[in-house]
């Protein structure tokens, strides 16, 4: 789809914007619209649940936390102050570009249905998962059904930042 | 009536890129908000068109209800971050 | 502490949109098997909810008094989604295999889709205070003062 | 209707475009909150309005109707709060404002 050029451009931009920027208001608000454009590629390639998530994390919540952090620091601290680059990035990083285009190259095409990914257990559940879960949607079945205990460590992880956060962070003795 | 909509997608990724360069140049801090908002309405317009096409609209409208309650979380927080912050330098 | 934000208009229109942030996350975590969205995203909505009445209306309000009572649930999620998998060990299965969810009159489909929903709200629960939980703990509460005060 | 609907994109997307040349030429923050606000809200109003009517009516076009509502409510209040910020810290149009 000839679409999704303008798109990938724009965010090559916000990513370069970000890390360029030169205090770190400016780089958490080019990070939100770094979060936007990513969201909106996921919608374009037709996976909804993971534009939704990035959209509402990486986009809302995500930011409030960078700033609820920044609430707390004084001025200099947001200044970001930069070493000039040393000339052996110059070489090292188009080698290493060259060796990633290359293994890309070995990559099956978007969406071949002969490829490994979609090949080894993905056609049962497409089949399978409206008779045996009664769930239209497969993302859903296949994270709360078939991968629960995944889930599950995956939730005790959330938990574990939250209680982690509120020992270090909390004072006073309550 | 597919390809007009391309052209509306193609439009909205331009005027975006627009709201990028205040974003990325603009003098104050205000304008980087102003301008991050400007981009979040777009996406939230983009979403809706890019459902259209797909023909899906009832999963893409969910999606951008989502951003758009999300987007004034963050806004409010960076208004209210930036005027406390104001207030104590002086 | 975080203070009430003092313009009538921005807050007239928080009185208006955390009832419906909080009515769409509900939506989300209970449509999730149908269309987008699910367990996480409707507890990150809840969450943005709460955030979002903490930053307008005030932390020790009493109109943000949700707050201090979701605060008291942490871990609940936790204890709903390992629950739901204990009931099925007691069903006499697999660890969160909703086949063996004993309940009568329902089918295998229908228990698995119970399974599903059940769990997606333990996950949301958890979620939505976790998130309280740190932008709280982020916000820098000056409970030191209240101590040393008395 | 599909004239109408289109008419509808149409007319937003001139208001969006007018937008964004306002935010790139207006010459300070308080004037650019205007392009923002303003005409950036009933541009993107008008998209979701002419794309609603394409929906014809039906559970999706009431769908876009309600991110219509939100948009139509969050986008000036967002501006008002950045606005009033900038004017809290001290930012001034011209030198001779400046408490």
């Amino acid at each position: 789809m000839t679409f999704e050029l303008p798109l990938l451009i724009f965010l090559v931009m916000t990513a370069a914007g970000a890390i360029l920027v030169k205090d770190l208001i400016s780089s958490v608000f080019i990070l939100g619209t770094y979060s936007f454009t990513l969201a909106l590629v996921w919608a374009l390639l037709g996976a909804v649940d993971v534009a939704f998530v990035e959209g509402v994390v990486g986009a809302g919540l995500a930011t409030v936390f960078f700033l609820l952090t920044l609430f707390t620091t004084s001025e200099k601290d947001t200044q970001i102050r930069r070493s000039p680059m040393p000339w052996t990035a110059f070489l090292a990083l188009p080698l290493v570009a060259l060796l990633l285009l290359y293994g890309a190259a070995d990559l099956p095409a978007f969406g071949d249905p002969g490829s490994p990914a979609s090949t080894h257990i993905s056609p049962e559940y497409l089949e399978n998962s409206v008779q045996q879960t009664g769930t239209p949607n497969v993302v859903t079945a296949i994270l709360m059904d078939y991968r629960s205990l995944d889930t599950l460590v995956e939730t005790i992880v959330i938990f574990t930042a939250g209680i982690a956060c509120a020992l270090i962070l909390r004072k006073g003795d309550s | 009536m597919n390809s007009f909509f391309l052209f509306v997608l193609i439009t909205l990724v331009v005027l975006m890129v627009v709201y990028l360069y205040r974003v990325v140049r603009g003098p104050s801090v205000f304008d980087r908000v102003l301008g991050l908002n400007g981009i979040s309405t777009k996406a939230i317009v983009l979403l809706v068109v890019i459902g259209t096409v797909f023909e899906r609209v009832e999963m893409f409208v969910d999606i951008s209800t989502g951003y758009a309650l999300l987007n004034l979380v963050g806004a409010l927080a960076i208004a209210k971050f930036l005027e406390e912050r104001g207030a104590s330098q002086k | 502490m975080i203070q009430a934000h003092d313009s009538i208009i921005v807050r007239t229109l928080g009185r208006i949109v955390i009832p419906v942030a909080q009515l769409f996350g509900f939506y989300v975590l209970v449509f999730g098997q149908y269309g987008p969205g699910g367990g996480f995203v409707g507890g990150v909505i809840l969450a943005a909810s709460m955030i979002l009445a903490i930053l307008i209306l005030g932390r020790h309000q009493p109109d943000s008094g949700l707050v201090t009572k979701v605060l008291q649930g942490d871990g609940l999620g936790l204890l709903i989604f390992a629950g739901v998998g204990g009931l099925c060990l007691i069903g006499g299965g697999q660890f969160l295999n909703y086949t063996h969810l004993q309940i009568p009159g329902l089918d295998d489909a229908s228990r698995h889709f119970l399974g599903i929903l059940l769990t997606q709200f333990g996950v949301a629960a958890d979620v939505a205070v976790t998130g309280v939980s740190i932008a709280i703990s982020l916000s820098a509460e000056d409970e030191t003062e209240e101590v040393s005060h008395g | 209707m599909t004239v109408l609907a289109i008419g509808l994109i149409a007319f937003g997307l001139f208001f969006l475009i007018v937008g964004s040349i306002g935010m790139l030429r207006l010459p300070n923050v308080f004037v650019r909150a205007h392009a923002l606000s303003l005409t950036d809200s009933l541009g993107a109003v008008l998209v979701l309005a002419g794309l609603a009517v394409y929906q014809g009516f039906s559970m999706n076009s009431l769908k876009i109707m309600i991110v219509l509502v939100l948009v139509y409510l969050l986008n000036p209040v967002i501006a008002h709060a950045t606005i009033r910020a900038a004017y809290r810290t001290g930012l001034r149009t011209s030198k001779g404002d400046t408490k």
